[in-house]
């Protein structure tokens, strides 16, 4: 591939770096966005319903993913990863890795053929490894682009998706590519992985049968999810009695995790409100340390949770067992009385936290909590440590979709001064941008 | 049961008031009868009263006019509408018809207590008077009879 | 022109991934409207929003020569642009789409019945198809945008967004009340969590704003009214004088003898009526206070001179308004923990300014005496409960977290306990919130230093109350603490601090002038929170900062910086397309009887104009779009229905409910 | 009742080494992880609590410090790493302080050096006493009461014991007042409530629970038991203590098999006669027990031996040296020749002995007496509360 210029490269295509690229694109600017998965979405695309408003999350995303494949001013790269970052002049030279997709996406018309046609089963990383999917697929329904992608961890190499395949897009041939990216300045939109919880051995380290992660939930209770109904992945019965566990990977230096997740009491709740209607019948309660929610609408949020017959219960679930029937039993101090309880639930959420995703090369200050470093936040909020860099979403620390929504607009402000600042688009370029 | 057993409810929903107000209700999720069909409108200051007529001509058991009052961002909105609706009145008397089945009402982008009482008010109203077609009907037959008893 | 010809309509029902389907049988209601004349196709997809689903319209509309679209899904609030997007892919006019709500007005409310939901989506997507049959094609009004934006409030949100715009290549004009910048931040003393000087960070950024060639500056100045719509905002502003220039302002300082709360310190101090609110404060010439100021002349010399305020007038023409008009914090009505009754009782921004004014001792000094322990309350004026706090003049509560408090409130006592390490102090809290990066720093270090954490239930306040005679303390607080099991617990204390929340403004009318509404919490509405956070519901005027709702400085600055973002696309170009929905006379109609002239309120809007008929003057009226704002007053008064808002005429109306009262033929058949 | 907080409480318990107690923000995962707590008895988050806020009568009156075996599993996983076991251990050594009207107590807990210094000037002056009634030192066999009288020894202990007993009963009577007020107890609820509520209640907070450490065994630390059950906590508490008794055991039967004539004291006996053998199996536990605690404080290894204050060493060392300079003499007693050097550790070992026993209620040895009592009010069986009747129906 040629060498492209682009005024900004955003890394990471989930909802702070599609809004990035939007407001940039939208002023007139060239913009690369790329992607690390088969398709941008990013986290946003798999979860069921949004706080406060409960809007269905796809209907918020999916536009967004829809008005960023189709901006004239926006290039979609996905399945591809940052291998290095150069200085170059005010800007840089971005090497970027295509990963093999095994399909040419020139002449994939996501018409699913091979997917129905390919033998192997996979666990789909997009259902939390709840669902299963094809070795070869369209990553989901609401994918962009509508393109296929072949696994060769798990591709036997038969060749039926090569034979079915009616434009002849199936090219076992594909080679990692290299190619560079000049852009005059980048936006770090990396998103965020949920705090492990193998060493918590308390909660189980993650071998507990009917103790999922928030994620896992949010599948469950997405009517695009893998089975269409809330159960438990243990034996597949429908959970009577759900308890979240507040601060499972926040606030907790056994975790060596001392910040707040900032997310987590409001997802809990929202997923609590789902999950009422989901299933009428069941007893909801929410353990925590102290409710956090500070948002727009949010304190409300959490009243009509309360109003509805969500329980909250203050105290720190202490430990989590499991009993014969993999039932989760969890020990918890209710504070408020002093009473100590063993409570048997059908089925635990543990709402872990956010941590920082693992970073492309990118090599940029961190801080002591991880995250990217951002040195002036209450007079530059998105500059990061190297001039030219920009942090948007949870890759700045942990935040909620409003709040990365916002702050993604704040990048792609200061990105596009710095571009008109600092930029090696020729003046004449400059003036007809906005000519 | 088909709704066509139930008498209906037009609603003209301004999109900066009632029609927003309907929005936000169904944003709560609280439930109100289903014989409501709302409309999207710029401003009801474009409605001559006799449309009004015909809409209950046409089957509407009842109107409201879920307007912005005078939040909207139309001047002549609060008062213009008003002195249409007034003048519908005058016609709905004429034709003997109950004016209880025409309503004005201001309501917000975030009025979802005060949309849930118009549309149960109406309801209730509704559930007392009957269809606005018996109603024309009767109507009609007491002029015949009129006419009748004076010819 | 595909529009033209006879219409072929494709009708789309969404199952909004099971919002909508949960409710309503979707594919009965595509069978049923399948047999409706017109209708080329009716399809059910699970996510019409999407990529695939969008893909779906443009194939149709290709491949089928589908000329009219109707998606019956979420509200048109949220989605209509989308799909008038996809239409316009496909090459049809976006306008020859027509959106019915099914989500929020149909399946969401009345999901008990799901036989009448089917029935009323049916009856609503019937009206749609018969909308959709007299749909024409429509251009967008295309209009020059000035390239240059107003933002109102010179506070932090309103200097970042004017500086972010300014780099962004356009002009802009800030416009600030006060006859100084800085707002609410000049208040502060340190910011959290990097601990960096107040008024360093301010003044760090109004130089860059007052040295920006982009930008221009009015102190002291109000808008007065706006007209116009998005590119073409006429603001009037009015801009008080300051009354004294750096020539006279020190004589006339030292001469001027009348003095008045000082609102910058909350009333703690005074200050005269010729003042600076603070030492390096923008701009440095002081400001007569004029709300104060009670006309006397002041003895300057032997020279008696009198000052008099002097406002000027002028318009601005600006593409869009940034309203950063920030807060107020809550002042508790007296009586609320002893406000305004003990004098022991303050809030945690006047602590704040008596700490920045007090000398450092070896003890915080409060009413003439030592202070050694401090009662903080939190939710004061926030997390309000019916029934429990005293509402607001118009009736409600603030039932909103304020946000800021909790950390605010921990960055204070770790600077009350820098400051006198032996001060004890108790925290009343219902939920401490440090929610921010760096912010559960506070709530460990208040830990470290021993700050003592109460937790109240929010239907159970603490009460304040005067000690009895003889007792240790002036005050006793009270309090029902849940960390100890519920226990009444008593703590004698001889200052209590109120973190008080966030309070929308009185804008004096302008959300009225600018037509912006505000939400349940009183604070300026966004179109909506994850689509459109910034905008509001009209185009062109963008909100930054705490007028949106509670916000720190941070999350200020990236609101502000977003707004500038918007700003830019909106106006970059140099151009705004406004929607067609303007009133158009059908010729054929119209024999000038000049009823709609008379009916219109908007300023060359409409007009009747004369033209030669046949060799007959005749009157005729003509419309001017960009004047034009699409009310309809001219359509109800017409005697001849000539004149018609275009996209929404009354004929559409009519067939409208003409399809709602009617029984389909397959009606019966899908909701027996 | 109205509780009014006392700052000053909380930053006095950082004085008796309860190093993280400012950090607690109350979760309650300390709670809720012991499997000593319950419902009637609820810590470590109560005694916490009550010290942040300088509740002090509550404290005072609280019987829970008492059932906690520091395990340490609370510290491990605590949240805010507050070190809830050591802000327990904490709270035993104020209760200790207090309790003890006579102000020895506190010196033990808060001035340690003087402590220490007391403890080693009481053993000299002990030593000292004894030498000055000093006889002979047969050098054929160890014959330890020709050194120093018997009579003495025995007279000179008595008096040690009944001043001891005083100074405890004192503060015994001093925290069951204060446990009275705090929790309502009455004589209703000994003799109240189940029939021998209080013979049951006593059996099991002196024999089942100390003497059997059921709860220790069965409910702490039951990982640690899976390991090896000689390295398991509660069996190194265990053996300290039963070899601590086994001595005390031997040696009054061996006064006691005087007394009726059997045989002298101190006379060597074969290895089989009762008195020698629980000496030197008690001796042995005892020896093992403190050894390994001592190993594990100086090592830190785990968090409940993490925050080693010095009263818990002043302690060790006295059971430490008692036991293993009673060991040393009796193996000296059994060598083929008597060593000199037998004599003076006989010497050591008593005045050692005495200090030990001489500042029981002072010193962290104290927990035996109040967990005991305390064991007594927690077993007694609550009296039925029996609801006034309501006054007409609804």
């Amino acid at each position: 591939m040629d060498d492209l210029h682009m005024d900004a490269l955003v890394i990471g295509g989930g909802i702070a770096g599609m809004q990035s690229a939007l407001d940039l694109g939208d002023q007139g600017f060239q913009v690369a966005l790329v992607e690390r998965d088969p398709s941008i979405g990013g986290r946003m695309i798999t979860l069921s319903k949004v706080f406060p408003t409960l809007d269905c999350c796809s209907c918020i995303t999916t536009p967004k993913m829809s008005a960023v494949a189709h901006h004239p001013n926006i290039h979609l790269y996905t399945y591809c990863e940052i291998q290095s970052v150069q200085e170059h002049g005010a800007g840089f030279d971005v090497s970027i890795l295509q990963k093999p997709r095994y399909v040419d996406i020139s002449k994939c018309t996501g018409c699913r053929e091979c997917e129905y046609e390919c033998p192997i089963t996979v666990p789909s990383p997009f259902d939390r490894n709840l669902g299963a999917y094809r070795a070869i697929r369209v990553p989901f329904s609401t994918a962009v682009p509508q393109k296929a992608v072949l696994d060769p961890e798990y591709c036997l190499w038969c060749g039926k998706c090569e034979q079915k395949c009616p434009v002849e897009a199936i090219d076992f041939s594909q080679q990692p590519e290299t190619f560079t990216i000049e852009a005059d300045s980048i936006i770090m939109a990396t998103g965020f992985d949920l705090t492990p919880v193998s060493t918590k051995k308390e909660y189980g380290a993650g071998k507990l049968h009917n103790v999922i992660d928030p994620l896992m939930m949010e599948r469950f209770l997405a009517p695009t999810g893998p089975y269409g109904r809330v159960l438990r992945p243990g034996d597949g019965k429908e959970p009577g009695s759900i308890a979240y566990v507040q601060c499972a990977g926040s606030r907790d230096e056994t975790l060596g995790i001392t910040y707040c997740s900032r997310v987590c009491c409001m997802y809990a709740i929202k997923q609590a409100m789902l999950l009422n209607g989901a299933l009428p019948m069941a007893d909801i309660t929410i353990y925590y340390m102290d409710i956090r929610t500070f948002g727009k609408g949010y304190e409300q949020f959490y009243q009509n949770a309360k109003a509805m017959g969500v329980n909250f219960v203050r105290g720190k679930v202490a430990s989590i067992r499991e009993d014969a029937d993999q039932n989760p039993i969890l020990k918890v101090e209710m504070t408020d009385t002093g009473e100590i309880v063993e409570q048997t639930f059908d089925l635990v959420v543990l709402s872990q936290g956010i941590v920082p995703a693992s970073h492309p090369t990118v090599s940029l200050p961190l801080g002591s909590d991880g995250f990217i470093s951002v040195p002036a936040p209450d007079s530059a909020p998105c500059v990061t440590g190297r001039p030219g860099i920009f942090v948007t979403g949870t890759a700045a620390g942990p935040m909620d979709i409003v709040d990365s929504i916002v702050s993604a607009s704040a990048a792609a402000a200061e990105a596009s001064a710095y571009i008109r600042e600092n930029g090696s688009r020729l003046e004449v370029e400059k003036e007809a941008l906005y000519a | 049961m088909s709704q066509s057993q139930q008498p209906k409810i037009l609603i003209l929903g301004t999109l900066s008031g009632g029609y927003a107000g309907a929005d936000s209700t169904g944003q709560s999720h609280l439930d109100y009868p289903p014989n409501t069909y709302i409309l999207p409108v710029m401003s009801p200051v474009m409605f001559p009263p006799e449309f009004y007529l015909r809409a209950f001509e046409h089957g509407m058991d009842g109107i409201i006019v879920m307007y912005s009052g005078t939040d909207s961002p139309y001047k002549v909105e609060a008062d213009g509408t008003a002195k249409l609706i007034n003048r519908a009145y005058q016609l709905m008397k004429e034709r003997g018809m109950d004016i209880r089945r025409l309503r004005l009402a201001a309501i917000c982008t975030v009025c979802v207590k005060p949309f849930l009482k118009e549309v149960n008010q109406m309801n209730d109203l509704l559930e007392g008077i009957g269809f606005v077609k018996d109603e024309i009907a009767a109507h009609a037959s007491a002029i015949v009879t009129q006419e009748a008893a004076h010819g | 022109m595909p529009e033209n010809q006879q219409p072929r309509i494709g009708v789309y029902i969404c199952h909004c991934g099971g919002n909508i389907s949960g409710a309503v049988q979707c594919e009965s209601v595509a069978k049923a409207l399948k047999g409706l004349p017109n209708v080329t196709i009716t399809r059910t997809d699970e996510s019409m929003c999407s990529d695939a689903g969008q893909s779906l319209i443009e194939k149709d509309i290709q491949e089928l020569g589908i000329n009219r679209v109707v998606v019956g899904a979420c509200a048109p609030m949220l989605h209509e642009q989308t799909f008038r997007g996809a239409v316009t892919r496909a090459g049809l006019n976006p306008f020859l789409y027509h959106h019915v709500g099914l989500r929020e007005q149909d399946s969401w409310v009345h999901g008990h019945d799901k036989t009448a939901a089917t029935d009323k989506a049916l009856r609503l997507m019937s009206a749609g198809v018969a909308k959709a049959r007299l749909l024409q094609p429509l251009d967008p009004i295309r209009l020059g945008a000035e390239k240059h934006a107003l933002v109102i409030g010179g506070g932090v949100a309103g200097l970042r967004a004017a500086l972010d715009i300014a780099r962004q290549g356009l002009r802009v004009t800030l416009i600030e009340k006060s006859p100084f910048l800085g707002g609410r931040m000049a208040q502060l003393e340190t910011v959290f969590p990097t601990e960096e000087e107040a008024r360093a960070l301010l003044h760090d950024l109004i130089q860059k704003v007052t040295a920006h060639p982009n930008v221009t500056i009015f102190m002291g100045a109000e808008v007065m009214g706006v007209s116009g719509y998005v590119g073409n905002f006429t603001i009037q502003v009015k801009q008080h004088s300051r009354g004294v220039s750096d020539d006279n302002a020190e004589a006339l300082m030292s001469a001027c003898t009348q003095e008045v709360p000082d609102p910058f310190n909350y009333g703690l101090t005074k200050r005269k009526v010729i003042y600076r609110p603070y030492e390096g404060c923008y701009s440095s010439t002081p400001a007569v206070d004029w709300d104060h100021y009670d006309g006397r002349p002041f003895d300057v010399n032997g020279w008696p001179i009198e000052l008099k305020d002097e406002p000027k007038s002028f318009e601005l023409n600006v593409g869009a308004v940034v309203v950063a008009t920030g807060f107020d914090p809550y002042t508790p009505p007296q009586g609320e923990y002893g406000f305004g009754e003990l004098p022991q009782v303050v809030t945690l921004p006047q602590l704040i300014r008596h700490l920045a004014l007090s000398k450092d001792g070896k003890s915080l000094q409060w009413n003439g005496r030592a202070v050694r322990d401090v009662a903080l309350i939190h939710c004061v004026g926030s997390r309000q409960v019916d029934g429990v706090h005293q509402p607001q003049e118009d009736g409600q509560v603030n039932n909103y977290c304020s946000r800021v408090c909790c950390t605010a409130s921990l960055h204070m006592t770790a600077d009350l306990h820098k400051r006198y390490p032996e001060l004890n102090i108790y925290d009343l809290h219902q939920d401490i919130r440090t929610y921010g990066r760096g912010h559960e720093e506070y709530y460990r270090h208040a830990l470290e230093d021993g700050v003592r954490f109460l937790r109240y239930n929010g239907e159970e306040v603490p009460e304040v109350s005067p000690a009895p005679q003889g007792d240790s303390h002036p005050v006793l607080v009270k309090v029902k603490d849940m960390l100890t099991y519920g226990e009444e617990i008593e703590i004698p204390v001889d200052l209590v601090v109120l973190a008080v929340g966030f309070m929308p403004r009185d804008l004096h009318g302008l959300d009225k002038m600018l037509k912006i509404s505000r939400g349940n919490d009183r604070f300026l509405l966004e179109v909506h929170p994850k689509l459109r956070p910034v905008e509001t519901a009209v185009k062109g005027v963008i909100l930054a900062g705490s007028a949106q709702g509670p916000m720190n400085i941070q999350e200020s600055l990236s609101a502000a910086s977003a707004a500038a973002a918007k700003v830019a696309s909106l106006l970059g170009r140099g151009k705004v397309e406004l929607p067609p929905f303007v009133a158009a006379v059908d010729v054929e109609k119209c024999n000038g009887t000049g009823a709609c002239v008379e009916a219109c309120v908007y300023e060359g809007a409409i007009a009747l104009q004369t033209f030669n008929e046949n060799g007959e003057e005749v009157k005729r009226a003509v419309i001017t779009p960009a004047n034009c704002v699409g009310c309809g007053a001219c359509v109800a008064v017409c005697p001849n229905n000539a004149v018609n808002v275009q996209g929404w005429t009354l004929a559409q109306y009519e067939a409208m409910v003409e399809a709602i009262g009617m029984d389909l033929p397959a009606m019966t058949e899908v909701t027996a | 009742m109205t509780n009014r907080v006392d700052p000053t409480l909380m930053r006095d318990f950082k004085k008796y080494g309860a190093v993280g107690i400012e950090k607690c923000f109350n979760c309650g995962t300390c709670t809720a992880t012991c499997s000593l707590t319950s419902n009637d008895s609820q810590f470590p988050r109560r005694i916490i609590r009550m010290a942040q806020l300088g509740l002090r009568d509550q404290i005072l009156g609280s019987k829970e410090m008492w059932l906690c075996y520091n395990c340490g599993k609370c510290s491990e996983t605590c949240p805010k790493q507050a070190e809830p076991a050591n802000i327990m251990a904490a709270a035993r050594c104020y209760a200790i302080t207090n309790y003890d009207t006579l102000g020895i107590g506190r010196l033990f807990c808060r001035v340690p050096l003087v402590g220490g210094l007391i403890a080693v000037l009481l053993a000299i002056f002990f030593g000292a006493f004894m030498y000055t009634q000093r006889e002979t030192m047969s050098t054929e066999s160890l014959k330890l009461f020709n050194f120093i009288p018997y009579e003495f020894i025995h007279t000179a202990g008595i008096v040690v014991m009944i001043l001891v007993a005083l100074a405890s009963l004192l503060a015994i009577f001093n925290m069951v007042v204060r446990m009275a007020r705090a929790n309502d107890i009455t004589i209703k609820t000994i003799t109240g409530g189940a029939r021998m509520n209080w013979l049951t209640a006593f059996w099991d907070a002196v024999v089942v629970q100390p003497l059997g450490q059921k709860r220790y065994r069965e409910e702490c630390d039951i990982e640690e038991n899976r390991r090896v059950w000689y390295l398991s906590k509660w069996f190194i508490h265990a053996a300290t203590m039963w070899g601590f008794l086994g001595l005390v055991l031997a040696t009054a039967l061996d006064y006691l098999l005087e007394i009726v004539g059997v045989k002298a004291t101190g006379a060597a006996v074969p290895i089989w006669y009762p008195p020698r053998l629980i000496g030197t199996l008690g001796g042995l536990l005892f020896t093992y027990g403190v050894t390994v605690l001592l190993v594990k404080r100086w090592r830190a290894v785990d968090k409940a031996h993490s925050y080693s204050r010095p009263s818990d060493w002043i302690f060790l060392a006295l059971l430490w040296f008692s036991g293993i300079t009673g060991f040393i003499v009796e193996i000296a007693l059994y060598l083929p020749r008597a060593p000199i050097w037998g004599y003076w550790m006989f010497l050591f070992h008593v005045s050692v002995s005495m200090t030990l026993i001489f500042l029981l209620p002072f010193t962290k040895f104290a927990h035996s007496l109040y967990r005991v009592v305390a064991l007594y009010f927690h077993a007694l069986k609550p009296v039925p509360v029996i609801e006034p009747a309501k006054a007409g129906t609804d």
